[in-house]
């Protein structure tokens, strides 16, 4: 019996010193800490297990918090935390269009021939290098060597027939692609938008149709028969301003090149 | 004797047996001729002709666009027949001015001087308005390169007679046709330089080159000749100078720095030529070679002549050649199209009957080190390219990367066939791309910074 | 503010606390048990060494009972084997009569550190049994002497001054064992503990030791 | 020489991460980059060593004369999870380098098996403080190198064609077992 | 589109290919090959064939079933089989070399990438699988039909001094137990030669390697310091000409700078020093190198050479700022 | 009242579903490495390992479950520390006091269980923000998904290196005649120990990833 009492004093003892100490000196070595990354740490299981990579639970919050990790960082709390954390996360964002990335080129293996046959590094980065910035013969077009499919975390997106496609489910507007397409072919429109121009070519008309059987020609047939004033020719190029568009599809019927057309 | 050379560098093969022995010719110029407004680094030049306006042989048709920049003349009489955007051997489009070639050949009056009668800045002025620009590659406007701002500190002309490039011979029959002017020309050059001493820097794959100069410059005691290690790239700015002078440079630095300018040799004959002779760059020496050349030849074209007229003159292609390269076929480029012009930095039409490079299948690195032994930058090419492919450009600088001459000769040596060149050419243009912008909006954001 | 640092602490006290008592009470609870299982498993080893014995006792001189180590190293050391002890000995008796000693060794020079095993010795000197007590050498190897019964069983019924360790061909009746292939290390460990326990034996002989029960050795 | 022969049974020859086994979950976890992985050896080589020494004291002055051994588990472990903590907070406020380049790694270090199995193996194999704390030394400096290595390695492999079901945690688990058959090299070394 | 071709410059290459390099280390393994089986007869040509298949088919199947370019013709696989059956016992059941064969092609260089990617050499690592799992199969050495202890068993330190004697002779020669290819050092050294000669390898890893063994061996041995005899018996004794030449020299999984090969070179050196003079066995070669690959890429990070005209980065001077 | 033990049944099953297959401790969150690999060297030893585990799961998840008001969110961390402790202390005890081999054989690792990151974990994941039962079920769950792995990683483990089959030591199920195969030791040592385990959890992930993309190809064909 004496044994018990001993034990549970010296470990009663021993917890309530540290209890005491820490608390006494967790007041005293107080700092301030980030009130989001507060948040999600405390959502975070906090067993400092290193699964996440980070350097334990608190690392693993200001990551989040910083926005360079993502919400779903933490492989122990799963999925229920990632919402919960998302949902923190996304106070600010959560008002925001959903949006998705589009490739504006429509000039595929059989519509954009190339100008000559190309061997070496397989990669888009590396054409502007190359003569002529690549052997597709429009200087404008999608070149299909695919850094975008590359970029994309998501798998959102893939080259087929020779041109770059999003797909549109999958993609998480993350703006990667945009940023490693060195045509600059991707932008981002919304979601819902189905009539896209899909060509950037800013050659002049006869141009353009020597090198491309689909390409933007310049004509201006959409932009005169759109009821909302939606589409302009820049540059001998069409585009659509999508605050405007109402998704009626008159310019895609007009489109002599059906360069516009209902993408989905 | 030891013969100076650098670390590094490999063996290709050397293929100029094709065309050393063939005589340069001249190819007469015929139909329309062409000149890009952009044959120099720097500023594109501004043209003085207007559509329809009649000019002569060495009639100056664009003036210099800005400091570094060079003046263009017509390598024949005719008319302007349009001002507008053609296509390059490089393969991009450049504004260039149209000329049709009335085969007359008119020329335009040239003033000959003695080089005594001239002073510093007379020379520099005939070399500006004779627009010169270096013909060894890069296509520096040859007066800039050749006023320092410490010209008293220049102690080494050297005049890059490597030709370390596989299959040109231009620069070996420049010095054993012309040796004379060459030496005329190095002279004028060294009177700009009053401590310097010229060198003419010869690999020893040429020893009648090497002999020839040795006999021309016996008697001058300014003038040394040089025999280099042959050695690929031994011609390189920074490779001869380490050479010849033991003085090594980078990237951030320019010969002057270390008290040295480097000079090809045609570019060496185009200043005597505009010093002594008054007479404005209008001609080169192009070497047409390669297995899918009827008759290997070396070539005096006026400028503006296509590279399907030299082709022609060199008795036309092998059946159909797969792939036509100008420049050497180290650091040339794949053309794929004949009909652009000749300009002043075109050394050579090199044609392949066979593409080897299009048949081989890349596999991964083994690490066998043997690209960066090959080198001459002393750099770890392997592991650049392996930056380059993963986009990391901050390592991609840390390990030196922007060092790089893209010389090929990582990826002539490495077995697994990796396009290294290509992948850290393309980083380091990216990367440089990068820097330029960053620096763009610093002055930018300064300026707006000011102003407010 | 203070309140509350008490009040976290007093909580975290009042956890311990309860943790305290009933661990304290679990340990109450299993030490019998526990000393039973280890007394257990103590005369199972006696048992396997000396298997005609039904009695085993420590000797009523605590020089050869909890300080035998002390009284045997000076022989050992003597003899070449500073790596070895002797931390136990136990002596059997069948129906009152004499039948042997279990001496407990301790080899030092294990693979994987001490091998700790009990020897049982017939009177006239000869070995009846080697069972293991710990051992911690590699799986596979050394710890084949524990998991392979052809090895310690060379020593069984052998009556020898000393065992030579050979890799193969080793005849025990004629004072030679075979080593375990691969693990030199943990046999010669066996061969030299072994040995330590007979010079031991030996010079427990010439001495009277008697136990409680009034057995003695001799 | 016994001290020494501690310290390096304890840093190579026993690798606690590669043969004993503890502490594999940062071992895994943390080893993605060269720097990190340094930062959480450094934070483990301190509070190992710092818990050997104070739980080996513990054990000594306190639970053996109480006899109270069968206690050492929860002890240790309270006073390891204490000391972590009184570190951490201590790094935070008064020096923020050090906590960026170490302390940041300190709340992984509770549940790392490799500072509570530190302890309770130098209580098994009745060690001293002094041998306790080298033991703890040798341990940690181990458990620091061997996570360098990995972290070099993982660097390095990164973006090899590794099969797509070894993406992820087998391939490093094979990067470890390949690591653990290169340390048997160390064994046997007296 | 028209018929020309584009691609960036150069626009030729080198005729050295993957496959020829590996075919020259075969052909500089070759001699070694051949004396081990004059040494250990047809049971070592059995094992040489079959591992060198093995290793192949492995490759061939693996890549196939991942859907992957397949290699087996650049010949790396081959030259893995080779030095694995070089360096096992000629007693080594088959069935024992065959898991080493798998486990050196499918596990340490496959998983990891195949060839180019694997971070430690698989021949060795495979060998060092097989001792740990095959410790007696791995150990057992048969000399002309008697069992016996390789040269390096009776050098070791501490050992019994019944154990045999050592020719110096016979040891470099080869006449000795031991694995399929280690005996002959004169063998070794005439393949080593080839490779150097044809510049396949560096003489920096070697050269390290060995000297730094040599010298800690010369002065540090113990019982043996300041013994030149002792010191060439060790040099010729097991696996270190193998190693030295042929294994630490993998190009893979040694360190891609200069300054990285002298240091890859020492660090095995010395531990093939500590792991023969104080480890748990005679043989420390293999692990000493398994160990160093360990060490490349912290050692490739800290050795990176200085770029041509390297400057101690400062101010730019003003010239260099302009540019 | 039914309805409510309904959906705590269900509530129950699905944490069992989610501990022992979605979220298995070891081959998805990698955590609690330490024992699982050190003490599998033979199938029996997983098991007792794992149950183990599981015992002090269970009753340190319902613990936490039951104070989770009552400890401070301050000193929470020492608080489960000491529970867990305990628990394991006990279980320590009992081990030693009544499966004396079993206790031989996990050895250091039985107190080690302390520091089993699956256990905080689960604790502060889980226990400490939902009800007993659930919480009981999670710790039941994540502690059986523990043993399934230890099992099967102890079972091959066993087989290749040691040649037997749910041996306890002195007999087995069955054992590989040596002529038949020579167990390769290496598997019962470390490196054996990572290398089984990358296998398992890329069989694991290859499986995983088969069925889902044998289910999208479903929903594609459906939808289509
Ligand atoms: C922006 C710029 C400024 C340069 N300024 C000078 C200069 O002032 N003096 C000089 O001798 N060379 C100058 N150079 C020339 C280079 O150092 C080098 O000679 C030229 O790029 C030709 O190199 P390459 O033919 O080896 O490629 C300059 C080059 C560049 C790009
Ligand atoms: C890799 C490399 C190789 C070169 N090889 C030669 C060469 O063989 N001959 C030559 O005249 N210039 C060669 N150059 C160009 C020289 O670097 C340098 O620009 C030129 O000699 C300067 O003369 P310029 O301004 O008259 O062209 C080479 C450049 C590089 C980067
Ligand atoms: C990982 C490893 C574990 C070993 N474990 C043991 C062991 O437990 N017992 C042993 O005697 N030898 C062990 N050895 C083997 C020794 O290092 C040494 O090679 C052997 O004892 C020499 O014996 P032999 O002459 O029978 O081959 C082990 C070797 C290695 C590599
Ligand atoms: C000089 C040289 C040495 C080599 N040594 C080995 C070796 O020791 N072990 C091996 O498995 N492969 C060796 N190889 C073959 C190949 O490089 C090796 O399998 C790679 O590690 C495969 O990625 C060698 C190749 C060369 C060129
Ligand atoms: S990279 Fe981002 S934006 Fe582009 S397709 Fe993928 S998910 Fe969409
Ligand atoms: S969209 Fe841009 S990055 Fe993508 S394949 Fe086309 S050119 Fe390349
Ligand atoms: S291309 Fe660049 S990296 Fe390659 S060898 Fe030449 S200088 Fe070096
Ligand atoms: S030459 Fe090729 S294979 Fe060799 S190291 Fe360089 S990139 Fe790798
Ligand atoms: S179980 Fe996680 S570190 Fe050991």
């Amino acid at each position: 019996m004496s044994g018990i009492i001993i034990a549970a004093a010296v470990v009663g003892g021993t917890g309530l010193a540290l209890g005491l100490f820490l608390s006494v000196m967790g007041k005293k070595f107080e700092v301030p800490v980030d009130e989001k990354e507060a948040k999600v740490r405390e959502l975070l299981p906090g067993n400092n297990c290193g699964g996440c990579g980070f350097a334990g639970c608190d690392a693993c919050a200001k990551a989040i918090a910083g926005g360079s990790a993502p919400v779903g960082a933490c492989p122990v709390g799963g999925e229920p935390v990632a919402k919960q954390i998302a949902q923190i996360m996304g106070s600010s964002a959560g008002a925001m269009k959903r949006m998705t990335a589009w490739v504006r080129c429509g000039g595929d293996c059989g519509k954009a021939p190339a100008k000559y046959r190309y061997s070496g590094v397989q990669d888009c980065s590396v054409m502007p290098f190359l003569p002529d910035g690549g052997p597709k013969a429009c200087t404008y077009g999608c070149l299909g060597y695919g850094s975008c499919v590359k970029a994309c975390e998501f798998d959102a997106i893939h080259v087929q027939n020779g041109v770059a496609a999003v797909d549109r489910d999958k993609c998480r507007a993350c703006g990667k692609c945009v940023a490693a397409c060195p045509r600059h072919l991707i932008s981002m429109v919304p979601y819902g938008s189905q009539y896209v121009v899909d060509c950037m070519s800013k050659d002049k008309g006869k141009d353009t149709m020597a090198l491309c059987s689909t390409g933007c020609i310049g004509c201006r047939i959409c932009e005169k028969n759109c009821p909302a004033d939606a589409v302009h020719v820049n540059d001998n190029l069409a585009s659509i301003d999508y605050d405007k568009c109402r998704n009626c599809g008159v310019c895609a019927q007009k489109c002599p090149r059906k360069i516009i057309a209902q993408r989905f | 004797m030891r013969k100076r050379t650098f670390r590094g560098g490999i063996h290709p093969f050397e293929g100029k047996e094709l065309s050393r022995e063939q005589k340069t010719v001249m190819l007469p110029a015929d139909g329309e001729m062409v000149f890009p407004l952009s044959q120099s680094i720097g500023a594109p030049s501004k043209p003085v002709v207007a559509k329809g306006d009649h000019v002569l042989r060495g009639q100056l048709i664009a003036e210099p666009g800005g400091f570094v920049s060079s003046a263009i003349h017509s390598s024949v009489s005719g008319t302007v027949k349009a001002i507008e955007p053609r296509t390059l051997a490089t393969g991009g489009k450049c504004m260039s001015i149209v000329i049709e070639n009335d085969g007359k050949e008119e020329e335009a009056e040239f003033h000959p001087a003695s080089p005594e009668s001239l002073t510093k800045q007379e020379i520099l002025q005939r070399i500006r308005d004779g627009g010169v620009v270096g013909m060894g590659g890069a296509g520096f406007p040859t007066a800039v390169k050749l006023a320092p701002k410490n010209p008293e500190k220049i102690d080494a002309v050297i005049v890059n007679g490597a030709e370390c490039e596989p299959y040109l011979t231009s620069d070996f029959r420049r010095m054993m046709e012309d040796g004379e002017d060459l030496v005329k020309g190095l002279q004028v050059i060294l009177k700009l330089f009053d401590n310097a001493k010229g060198y003419f820097a010869i690999e020893d794959n040429k020893p009648e080159a090497i002999a020839h100069m040795r006999e021309l410059t016996r008697d001058l005691d300014r003038i040394e000749v040089v025999p280099l290690r042959t050695k690929y790239p031994q011609g390189g700015e920074r490779t001869i100078i380490k050479a010849v002078t033991g003085r090594e440079l980078n990237s951030k630095m320019l010969p002057a720095d270390v008290g040295a300018i480097v000079d090809n040799v045609d570019t060496v004959y185009s200043i005597k030529r505009a010093v002594l002779d008054g007479m404005p760059l209008m001609e080169r020496i192009i070497t047409v070679t390669g297995d899918g050349v009827k008759e290997p030849k070396n070539l005096r074209v006026h400028l503006g002549s296509s590279y399907a007229s030299a082709l022609k003159a060199a008795g036309g292609a092998v059946g159909s050649p797969e792939k036509y390269i100008s420049g050497g076929p180290m650091m040339g480029f794949a053309m794929y199209s004949l009909d652009v012009p000749l300009v002043k930095g075109s050394s050579c039409l090199l044609v392949f009957a066979k593409d080897p490079v299009s048949r081989l299948t890349e596999s991964s690195c083994i690490n066998c080190c043997r690209c960066s032994q090959g080198c001459p930058e002393r750099l770890l090419p392997a592991r650049l390219a392996d930056f380059s492919e993963r986009g990391d450009l901050a390592a991609f600088e840390k390990l030196h990367g922007l060092e790089c001459v893209e010389c090929g000769s990582c990826s002539w040596s490495c077995p697994a066939k990796r396009p290294l060149t290509q992948l850290i050419k393309s980083a380091r243009r990216r990367l440089l791309a990068e820097k330029k912008k960053a620096a763009m909006q610093a002055k930018a954001q300064a300026a707006g910074k000011a102003g407010r | 503010m203070n309140n509350s640092i008490v009040k976290d602490a007093m909580r975290l006290f009042i956890i311990t606390l309860i943790s305290g008592i009933i661990l304290g009470f679990f340990y109450d609870l299993t030490k019998g048990p526990i000393e039973a299982q280890e007394e257990k498993t103590r005369t199972q080893a006696y048992q396997t060494v000396l298997p005609d014995a039904d009695r085993f006792e420590m000797a009523a001189d605590t020089a050869y009972s909890s300080d035998i180590e002390m009284q045997m190293q000076p022989f050992l050391n003597r003899a070449g084997y500073t790596s070895d002890s002797i931390s136990g000995l136990v002596i059997a008796s069948k129906a009152g009569t004499y039948s042997g000693v279990a001496l407990t060794v301790t080899a030092h020079d294990g693979y994987g550190g001490d091998i700790q095993f009990s020897v049982g010795i017939l009177p006239d000197g000869t070995i009846s049994g080697i069972s293991i007590l710990s051992i911690s050498e590699t799986a596979g190897l050394g710890m084949r002497a524990k998991t392979d019964p052809s090895f310690l069983s060379q020593w069984t019924g052998m009556k020898q001054k000393s065992f030579d360790l050979v890799k193969t061909g080793g005849d025990p009746a004629a004072g030679t064992v075979d080593a375990i292939s691969g693990s030199t290390v943990t046999s010669r460990a066996f061969q030299r503990g072994i040995n330590a326990a007979l010079i031991a034996f030996e010079n427990l002989q010439n001495n009277d030791i008697t136990t409680a029960g009034g057995v003695t050795i001799g | 020489m016994k001290l020494l022969v501690i310290a390096v049974s304890a840093a190579l020859v026993n690798n606690v991460v590669l043969s004993r086994f503890l502490g594999l979950c940062p071992f895994l976890g943390v080893s993605k980059s060269t720097k990190t992985a340094a930062g959480m050896g450094a934070a483990v080589i301190a509070v190992v060593t710092v818990s050997s020494a104070i739980c080996s004291l513990l054990y000594d002055f306190l639970l053996v004369p109480l006899d109270l051994v069968y206690l050492n588990t929860i002890v240790f472990i309270l006073i390891i999870a204490a000391l972590v903590q009184f570190v951490e907070m201590v790094l935070k406020k008064k020096s923020h380098a050090l906590y960026e380049s170490l302390g940041v790694y300190l709340p992984l270090i509770t549940t790392n098996c490799c500072v509570l199995g530190t302890a309770l193996t130098n209580v098994q194999d009745s060690y001293g403080l002094a041998e306790s704390v080298v033991n703890g030394l040798g341990t940690s400096v181990g458990f620091a190198i061997a996570i360098i290595l990995m972290a070099g390695i993982r660097e390095k492999t990164q973006n090899n064609d590794v099969p797509e079901s070894f993406k992820g945690m087998p391939i490093v688990l094979l990067t470890a077992g390949l690591m653990s058959i290169a340390f048997f090299g160390f064994a046997g070394i007296m | 589109m028209n018929e020309f071709n584009v691609s960036a410059g150069p626009h030729f290459r080198s005729p050295v290919t993957t496959g020829s390099i590996m075919r020259d280390v075969l052909l500089a393994l070759t001699p070694a090959a051949l004396f081990g089986i004059y040494n250990f007869g047809v049971p070592a040509l059995i094992r040489i064939v079959v591992s060198i298949a093995v290793c192949v088919l492995c490759e061939y199947l693996f890549e196939k079933g991942m859907k992957r370019p397949v290699t087996v013709n650049d010949g790396s696989a081959a030259v893995t089989g080779l030095l694995l059956a070089m360096n096992v016992p000629s007693t080594l059941p088959v069935a024992m070399l065959i898991a080493g064969d798998v486990f050196a092609i499918i596990i340490v260089k496959q998983l990891f990438g195949g060839i180019g990617q694997n971070f430690m050499n698989p021949a060795l690592a495979a060998r060092c699988f097989l001792l740990i799992s095959f410790p007696a199969a791995m150990t057992r050495f048969v000399y002309n039909g008697v069992s016996s202890a390789t040269p390096l068993a009776v050098l070791k330190p501490g050992a019994d001094a019944a154990a045999g004697t050592v020719s110096l002779v016979s040891e470099f020669l080869g006449t000795t137990g031991g694995t399929i290819g280690e005996t002959s050092a004169l063998a070794l050294l005439i393949g080593a030669a080839y490779l150097l000669a044809r510049k396949e390898i560096s003489f920096r890893i070697p050269a390290a390697y060995i000297g730094t063994f040599a010298i800690l061996v010369f002065f540090l041995a113990p019982g043996h310091s300041f013994d030149a005899l002792y010191l060439a018996e060790e040099l010729c004794g097991g696996g270190l000409m193998l190693g030295a030449f042929f294994m630490a020299t993998d190009y893979v999984t040694s360190p891609d700078t200069p300054d990285g090969k002298l240091i890859f070179g020492a660090m095995a050196g010395f531990l093939t020093f500590i792991f023969r003079m104080f480890g748990g066995s005679a043989e420390g070669v293999s692990y000493a190198i398994i160990f160093s690959n360990l060490l490349v890429p912290l050692i490739e990070r800290v050795t990176v050479p200085k770029p041509f005209g390297y400057r101690k980065p400062q101010k730019p001077d003003a010239a260099g700022k302009e540019a | 009242m039914a309805d409510r033990n309904n959906h705590l049944a269900s509530r129950g099953g699905e944490r069992l579903y989610n501990g022992i297959i979605k979220e298995n401790p070891t081959l998805v969150l990698i955590l609690g490495m330490c024992p699982t690999l050190a003490v599998t060297t033979s199938a029996i030893n997983g098991i007792g390992m794992g149950l183990s585990t599981t015992v002090v799961l269970l009753l340190s998840n319902t613990l936490i479950s039951m104070l989770r008001k009552f400890i401070p969110d301050r000193v929470r961390m020492p608080a489960y520390i000491v529970i867990v402790a305990s628990l394991v202390t006990v279980v320590q005890f009992l081990l030693e006091a009544y499966v004396p081999a079993l206790y031989e054989a996990l050895g250091i690792y039985i107190p080690l269980i302390v520091v089993n990151c699956i256990i905080l974990g689960r604790a502060e994941a889980y226990a400490s923000k939902n009800p007993v039962f659930p919480s009981a079920m999670d710790g039941l769950g994540m502690g059986l998904g523990f043993t399934c792995s230890l099992t099967i990683l102890g079972m091959i483990r066993e087989l290749l290196g040691g040649g037997t089959f749910l041996s306890n030591g002195a007999t087995a199920v069955f054992t590989i005649p040596q002529s038949v195969y020579t167990p390769a030791n290496i598997f019962i040592l470390a490196p054996g120990a990572f290398i089984v385990l990358a296998f398992i959890i890329a069989i694991r992930n290859r499986v995983i990833r088969r069925n889902q993309e044998k289910r999208s190809r479903e929903n594609r064909k459906e939808s289509v």
